[in-house]
């Protein structure tokens, strides 16, 4: 079965762009990033807000087509792609403002994503039921996001922190070969912050997706990424080993500084 | 007047067939801020509502400075002075940053009736606002959707502010700006009730502080003593996580 | 400081001020939709030939969209701003001309009379009780039918249309189910002459009282917050209430208000027709509808551009190729929406 | 044993005022044939009524369920003609009498006609034919103004085709929906006014909208007239502003001089308070129609009886003598060539007799092709 | 067997099973159970709005898309049986003929509403179907020629489903087996297939796709279904099976015109069974179906007795004069919205949970 594809050690994954814009009118969210990403990395994305992280992301994974610029997958130009696409292609991604389908079971969010993965979509023959194997794939997957007790609950009905957890859950389901974080663990609480941190622990120790995490905590972010980028007004300011980035200047004063950030004019 | 401008006596609520608060009771001394921690799921943001009159209080009572508002409505209730900041930011996404403003301010008719200063100490905080100022605010980022929430709450003066987990989300030059505007808040005599999952943040604000568990309030004492009480932290919030430390 | 400055409204991304320290530039008037009036009156004087026609029918299609846009002026409020889909709308239209019908029959001799200054206190008069009237029913209509569906559209229109056919039936229960001559007064019938062009002397007058609606509304809408206070309460009514506004009752009005309108155009719609049906709610509820989503939602702007189009299609293709006027409304409304997907001036973004 | 006969009308919809004349009329008729007892033969005359609502597949069940569950012996109905047209095979099931009244098509009596089927309403050509009797001179330019469908075209057609020595210079057909006349006006004006002689825009509309609204863009500026045919009291209100407008009527109250007329118009005021309207006389021709051919099989409700003893069959009714023709079914009539008087007393233009167009005038095609 | 048939999604109610047992059975028998032709058309008519509505829910219900074009085309199907026949003449092969055309038909419109859809908000999107469909049917009426205009169309069918055909001569339990019996258990076996069908497409992966789509497209689209895909497919199938009902409505009324199967009434009653039965169930188009085809059509003969009854009291008679049975049935529209905001089918799983909990 589909599902259990077997794994094998060089995955393809590896995500570039090039000279990425978006214009909005006059505002240049994202102003010609050009960046690689390699499987088996995790690489931070930091940046003050509204310096276009998600923005970023989301000409990624095609919410968003860009002004100018390609994104590139395995070498492969996929900026044409249409969302739905680019995730059957092998991107997937959880969503900074959570977005779930609210009134449907927390089970059903997630065996949706794993049915979209299957392909079976269009299948309008078959009672759902008769894939059962999404079912039992789904419950594994609520346990390890500890939702397990609320599986059947309507997706809205659940707590703030833990609707989070569901929705880092979908982007588990989908397995994709680039995993794109975007604040997974804004809002969720102390305690439950380390559930979400093992799971991206435990898939960046497989070492063959290529991950990418927009994270304001520093400790996490210090503690996960093997590359940290930052993004300021859109432009890539700088690109490189977590201590080193965190050090320089330019972040030390505008994201991370005690006094407002004055901005570029 | 009573020392406390917001209590809550045994509040119970319910959402539909749920029982969600188990009797919650919690006092709000004035020109203070107060910590209200939990887990997920403890029923802060349901407490913060039910004082709103969002969702009514089956059982208990609220008074808000000297008031008894359990059965007002939400209307009333905002109009006594309260100012409030929902988990989901309750951004007016179709209207620009200045009107989600505007509407804020109800004393205002126009935004020529906002206090210039105080508008301009807004700015200061979140520069974000005056670059957007004409922006629909459904297009902000994520953060700045955040920053926009707490400046309508902050744009005229309010007796108290409920506010809900407004750090999340923010990059840590803005969570210190925002540190020293609640601060500042409090030096005019505002309260300030506060929900927050940021125990960092947390600390170095907090004067006094409330935790729930269950719909109920499991502890209640200044924020010094918690905050020094790694034991009492592990007991209460799971705090002992290297991960978040 | 930019805040002194008057800038109205959701700005488009691009007229917003990128550098913060630049004032914002003042809001540009979309004149596009502004200019299709003229420029379609333009272009058919041609295919039209003779002048005199070409300003009858001018004329005429001004005058219709003005007594179009005043029964279409309620529904703006209430579905373009409230975002309630009253399909009910109709009734209180039909409603105003029936009381025009017995306030004028009341009163006779105003009617008959050949004095100007007369025919206009009887017809204002009938205004008044109409928008009264509608007004009072509007208010129970909202309190027992629409409140309970504030953003559920689809039971909206059930309740709505079941509002609308007891209207209705109620109607023909007050009235009879017949339909029944209005007549208009003595020194409204007929025409001015201008030369070989004939304007018909009441079309005048429903002009004037279409300007006069216009212009309340604008003010309204744009001096004060209320515009603003619908969208957001629409949007989150939550949100509006723990700011302090009493949405609710605020929404009583705005309904009352529109049903009111609908009132004032039955009165001008029934006068149109010299008659009044019980179904005549009815009859135009797919117009109107067509009118304020070709203007785009919202705005009044943009309903009083929608229906001066639609009333200027109605008689250019009715005189050019009446065949083409059964569709003129429809084929309008889908070439707008493919030039502008959200009508002329989409105030919410619904 | 009861007669049943089954009325089934457009009771509720929009036809609802039409239909409820036609069943006062039809009571009426009964009632006066019978001389108030109701019955025929000693058989009680049972009315049972069913409502099309306006629909024709309502329409149709009902009348089956008349037929069938209430085993009516002969209906009668309904008011719209698409109605009719729909209800006429069901007749043709049951193989029982269906006696048209008052819808016009001259399909049901035409193309789409069986042999139950009678109608004592007038058709379209009957209406067109008279009306052209009424217009039909030498040096008269005449534009017609039609609803745009098959009841306006075919009503055109008709008028045409009755016309002798004038002139139809122009065929305008608007939408039946059409709000504003403005454009069909002028284009209606743009026709006639360089003509000689009479001018006349000749009007056949029904339902919706206000077509005499054209008078206010002053056709009197280039000498055109208006004409159309009789209607209702409350449409004829807008006559009033048209003194002299000539034309043809089915029926006005204070035309027809004879005693049946002259019963409907004092037992109508007596229990109405008001005359009795276009469709009372109708509907009370029904049921005089019915009472004289179940007298003349002696009660008998058998279908072959009945339609034996109706074709060609002679009554009396409040428009005078009607005669149901063998060929068609159907009944033959006077119409009323009219001239409008505004008279201050009536709110609406009373119709003065000019001359009555007997049937033997009127050439009515059959056009059902037995 | 009986899941399998179900599609697996079962009424999760016992009163809702009952119901629905009950409703069924008296469909299938009720030409032995309800003799007379008013009673069987009632039947009839309720099995062709149970497809109709039910396909509606397939739009409305399971992926939210709200359309007032849906009359177009139950029109469509029923015009499609109606000229095939009136103009091929009767017989089998017309009506195929006429299904498989207006079938075509449906498909090609369907797919272009559909794709417009793409370019437009909902509300717009409601608004320009209402549009399209007020203008379909004014060009039914102005096409004369082919649609027999607003008289509409008169045809016979296949001898076997003509009312004088009959099968035998001895009446069976009083019934007498003609043509309209055998044409009755036609529509009624073909109305069973169609809902078990739709059944089955609601419970594929596919119809859970519908029901994401529903809750929020964005997040559909970005975990890899194509929406714009689904809800095409959506607008297609619900257009199909709006069809095929509209065949059965000309097959058992052997008439059809424009006030008949594409009036604005229409849609508004589907929609109002839709939320009467329950919006996103299809179990929710057989309540409702049959209890608001009940309501409608003996309403009148309810209120004629209710007005006698009443003869003697003031005002009371004349508001319940069957003339004024509208009236009533708009006050059914507004209690239906406000005691079924579930619709019945939600209203009886929700007192099952609430005995359960
Ligand atoms: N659809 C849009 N239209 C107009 N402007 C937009 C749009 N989307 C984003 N922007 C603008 O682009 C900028 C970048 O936004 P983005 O959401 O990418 O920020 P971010 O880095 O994710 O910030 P945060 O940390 O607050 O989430 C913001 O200033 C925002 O206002
Ligand atoms: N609309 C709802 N329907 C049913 N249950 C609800 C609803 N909203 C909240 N709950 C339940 O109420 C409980 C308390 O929720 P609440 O949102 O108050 O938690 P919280 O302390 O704010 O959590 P978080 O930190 O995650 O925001 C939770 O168990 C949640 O599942
Ligand atoms: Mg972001
Ligand atoms: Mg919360």
């Amino acid at each position: 079965m589909l599902q259990h594809e077997p794994e094998s050690a060089s995955r393809p994954g590896s995500l570039e762009t090039r000279d990425l814009t978006i214009r909005f009118g006059g505002h240049v969210a994202v102003n010609a990033v050009s960046c690689r990403f390699a499987p088996g990395t995790l690489t931070a994305i930091v940046g003050p807000n509204g310096a276009g992280k998600t923005t970023y992301f989301n000409l990624i994974s095609g919410q968003l087509h860009a002004s100018a610029g390609q994104v590139l997958l395995d070498g492969r130009d996929i900026s044409s792609l249409a969302a739905s696409a680019r995730t059957h292609a092998g991107l997937g991604r959880a969503f900074q403002l959570t977005s779930l389908f609210p009134n449907l079971s927390v089970l059903e969010n997630v065996r949706l994503a794993l049915q979209s993965r299957r392909r079976i979509g269009l299948d309008m023959w078959n009672v759902w039921t008769r894939h059962g194997a999404l079912i039992e794939r789904a419950d594994e997957l609520l346990e390890s996001v500890a939702l397990q007790a609320r599986r059947d609950a309507p997706a809205a009905s659940l707590p703030h922190g833990d609707q989070r957890k569901l929705e880092v859950a979908l982007l588990m389901a989908l397995d994709p070969q680039v995993y794109m974080f975007d604040e997974p663990t804004a809002g969720m609480s102390v305690d439950e912050v380390p559930v979400v941190l093992d799971l991206i622990r435990k898939l960046k120790a497989r070492r063959d997706k290529t991950i990418l995490l927009v994270e304001h905590k520093m400790d996490v972010v210090r503690e996960l990424a093997d590359r940290i980028i930052v993004l300021h007004n859109g432009t890539l300011m700088a690109d490189g080993e977590p201590e080193a980035v965190i050090a320089s200047p330019v972040v030390q004063q505008a994201y991370l500084g005690q006094a407002p950030v004055e901005e570029a004019a | 007047m009573s020392e406390n401008i917001l209590s809550l006596k045994g509040v119970h609520t319910h959402i539909g067939a749920y029982h969600i608060l188990h009797g919650v009771d919690l006092d709000v001394p004035r020109g203070q801020l107060t910590m209200l921690l939990g887990r997920n799921g403890a029923g802060k943001t349901t407490t913060l509502r039910t004082i709103m009159g969002l969702w009514q209080a089956s059982q208990g009572s609220i008074r808000f400075d000297g008031r008894d508002i359990t059965r007002r409505g939400t209307p009333d209730i905002a109009q006594l002075g309260i100012a409030y900041v929902p988990e989901n930011m309750g951004i007016f996404a179709d209207l620009s940053v200045r009107e989600n403003m505007l509407l804020a301010a109800r004393g205002a008719r126009s935004i020529a009736d906002i206090d210039t200063a105080r508008l301009e100490w807004i700015f200061g905080l979140f520069p974000a606002m005056k670059k957007f100022w004409l922006h629909p605010a459904g297009k902000l980022s994520g953060g700045q959707k955040q920053m926009l929430a707490v400046s309508r709450a902050i744009v005229e003066p309010r007796k108290l502010l409920l506010i809900d987990e407004p750090s999340k989300g923010l990059a840590p030059a803005i969570i210190a700006n925002m540190i020293t505007a609640f601060r500042e808040l409090k030096q005019t005599d505002t309260t300030i009730l506060l929900v927050e999952q940021n125990f960092n943040f947390a600390r170095q604000l907090g004067d006094s502080v409330a935790v729930m568990d269950d719909g109920r309030i499991v502890h209640r004492g200044p924020m010094a003593e918690l905050a020094e009480n790694e034991e009492l932290q592990t007991r209460l919030l799971g705090l002992s996580l290297a991960a978040h430390q | 400081m930019e805040q002194a400055t008057p800038v109205e409204t959701a700005a488009p991304i691009q007229a917003a001020p990128a550098v913060h320290a630049a004032p914002p530039a003042p809001r540009r008037i979309d004149w596009m939709p502004l200019l299709l009036v003229p420029l379609l009156a333009l272009a058919a004087l041609p295919f039209v030939g003779s002048a005199p026609t070409w300003v009858t029918l001018t004329a005429a299609g001004l005058a219709m969209g003005m007594i179009i846009f005043i029964i279409a002026s309620g529904l703006t409020l209430i579905f373009g701003l409230m975002d309630v889909l009253n399909f009910g709308h109709g009734v209180f239209i039909a409603l105003g001309a029936f009381v025009a019908l017995s306030v004028t029959g009341a009163i006779p001799e105003w009617i008959e009379a050949d004095d100007l200054g007369r025919n206009l206190a009887a017809i204002g008069l009938a205004m008044a009780a109409a928008m009264l009237a509608a007004g009072a029913i509007g208010l129970a209509f909202e309190r027992v039918l629409v409140r309970v569906v504030y953003g559920q559209h689809l039971k909206q229109i059930l309740i709505t249309m079941g509002g609308m056919v007891i209207g209705e039936e109620l109607i023909k229960v007050v009235w009879g189910p017949a339909q029944q001559p209005l007549p208009l007064p003595a020194a409204l019938r007929g025409s001015v002459l201008l030369g070989d062009a004939a304007v018909e002397k009441y079309r005048l007058i429903a002009m004037a009282v279409g300007l006069v609606v216009l212009a309340v509304l604008l003010l309204v809408l744009n001096r004060t917050k209320l515009g603003l206070l619908i969208r957001a309460g629409v949007q989150d009514r939550e949100m509006v209430e723990s700011l302090g506004y009493r949405i609710r009752r605020l929404f009583v009005g705005v309904f009352v208000a529109g049903s009111a309108l609908a009132g004032l155009g039955g009165v001008m719609w029934g006068l149109y027709q010299q008659n009044v049906v019980p179904q005549m709610g009815g009859q135009v509820n797919v117009l109107i509808f067509i009118v304020i989503i070709i203007g785009g939602l919202g705005s009044t702007t943009g309903c009083f551009l929608g229906a001066l189009l639609v009333g200027l299609m109605a008689n250019y293709t009715g005189f050019l190729a009446p065949k083409l006027a059964l569709f003129s409304n429809i084929l309008l409304m889908v070439a707008v929406l493919l030039w502008r997907p959200q009508g002329f001036f989409a105030v919410t973004n619904r | 044993k009861d007669i049943k006969i089954a009325h089934v009308y457009d009771k509720t919809g929009p036809l609802e005022a039409y239909a409820k004349q036609t069943q006062a009329g039809l009571l009426m008729g009964l009632d006066y044939a019978t001389n108030g007892t109701m019955q025929v033969n000693g058989n009680k005359l049972v009315v049972i009524e069913k409502d099309t609502q306006g629909k024709p597949d309502v329409g149709k069940s009902q009348l089956a369920s008349a037929y069938a569950d209430d085993k009516a012996d002969i209906a009668v109905g309904p008011t719209s003609s698409n109605t009719a047209l729909a209800m006429l095979p069901v007749a043709e099931e049951y193989k029982k009498v269906l006696l048209v009244e008052p819808a016009v098509a001259d399909a049901i009596t035409g193309d789409k006609w069986n042999r139950y089927i009678f109608r004592t309403g007038r058709n379209s050509s009957q209406d067109a034919i008279s009306n052209a009797v009424a217009l039909d001179h030498e040096n008269v330019s005449i534009a017609t103004l039609a609803q745009d469908y098959a009841f306006g075209r075919d009503g055109v057609k008709a008028f045409k085709d009755a016309l002798k020595k004038a002139k139809i210079v122009h065929e305008e057909y608007l939408p039946t929906s059409t709000t504003d006349f403005t454009a069909g006006a002028q284009r209606l004006f743009d026709s006639l006014k360089g003509k000689p002689g009479r001018k006349v825009i000749f009007i056949i509309w029904a339902g919706a909208g206000n077509p005499f609204k054209i008078a206010d863009l002053d056709p009197k500026r280039y000498g055109i007239e208006i004409a159309t045919g009789g209607n209702i009291l409350p449409a004829m209100a807008a006559y009033k502003n048209f003194p002299g407008m000539e034309g043809a009527t089915y029926y006005y109250f204070g035309i027809p001089k004879n005693p049946v007329n002259n019963w409907l118009v004092t037992e109508h005021y007596k229990r109405y308070k008001s005359p009795p309207d276009f469709f009372t006389a109708g509907g009370m021709a029904a049921g005089i129609a019915l009472v004289e051919a179940l007298k003349k099989t002696n009660g008998d409700t058998g279908s072959e009886k009945l339609i034996t003893a109706m074709e060609g069959m002679s009554f009396d009714t409040p428009k005078g003598k009607m005669t149901f023709r063998k060929e068609d079914h159907q009944a033959l009539q006077s119409m009323y060539h009219f001239k409008i008087k505004a008279d201050p007393a009536f709110a609406w233009g009373v119709p003065e007799l000019v001359r009555e167009i007997k049937p033997e005038e009127m050439n009515v095609p059959i056009r059902n092709k037995r | 067997m009986m899941t399998r048939l179900l599609s697996r999604d079962l009424p999760r109610s016992r009163a809702l099973a009952a119901l629905l047992a009950v409703i069924v059975l008296g469909l299938a028998l009720a030409p032995f159970l309800f003799p007379g032709a008013k009673a069987l058309n009632v039947a009839a008519k309720i099995l062709i709005f149970i497809v109709l509505v039910a396909s509606y829910d397939l739009l409305l219900g399971y992926t939210g898309i709200v359309s007032f074009a849906h009359t177009m085309f139950f029109g469509i199907g029923a015009y499609g049986v109606a000229i095939a026949s009136a103009r091929l003449g009767p017989g089998w092969s017309s009506l195929l003929l006429g299904a498989g055309g207006a079938l075509l038909l449906s498909a090609l419109l369907s797919l272009v509403i559909g794709l417009f859809s793409l370019r437009v908000r909902a509300i717009f999107y409601a608004m320009i179907t209402l549009a399209v469909a007020s203008a379909f049917q004014t060009l039914a009426s102005q096409l004369s020629e082919i649609t027999g205009g607003e008289d509409g169309l008169n045809f016979k069918l296949p001898d076997v489903l003509s009312p004088a055909f009959q099968l035998s001569e001895n009446p069976l339990f009083g019934v007498s087996l003609d043509g309209r019996l055998i044409t009755y258990y036609l529509v009624f076996a073909i109305a069973l297939l169609l809902f078990l069908a739709m059944l089955r497409i609601v419970n594929s992966p596919f119809g859970r796709v519908l029901q994401a789509i529903r809750e929020n497209d964005f997040r559909a689209e970005a975990i890899g279904y194509r929406t714009v895909v689904y809800r095409t497919w959506s607008n297609v199938l619900a257009a199909l099976f709006a069809t095929l009902a509209g065949c059965l409505l000309a097959l058992w009324l052997r008439y059809n015109g424009p006030d008949t199967s594409l009036s604005f009434e229409i849609m508004i009653d589907i929609l109002l069974i839709v939320v009467i039965g329950g919006m996103g169930t299809l179990y929710g188009a057989v309540c409702g179906a049959t209890l608001f085809l009940l309501a409608q059509s003996y309403l009148q003969d309810l209120m004629g007795m209710a007005s006698a009854a009443t003869a003697s009291l003031p005002l009371l008679p004349a508001l319940l004069s069957p003339d004024r049975w509208l009236l009533w049935l708009g006050i059914l529209f507004v209690l239906s919205v406000y005691f079924f905001p579930t619709g019945i089918v939600g209203k009886l799983r929700a007192a099952r949970l609430a005995k359960k909990s």
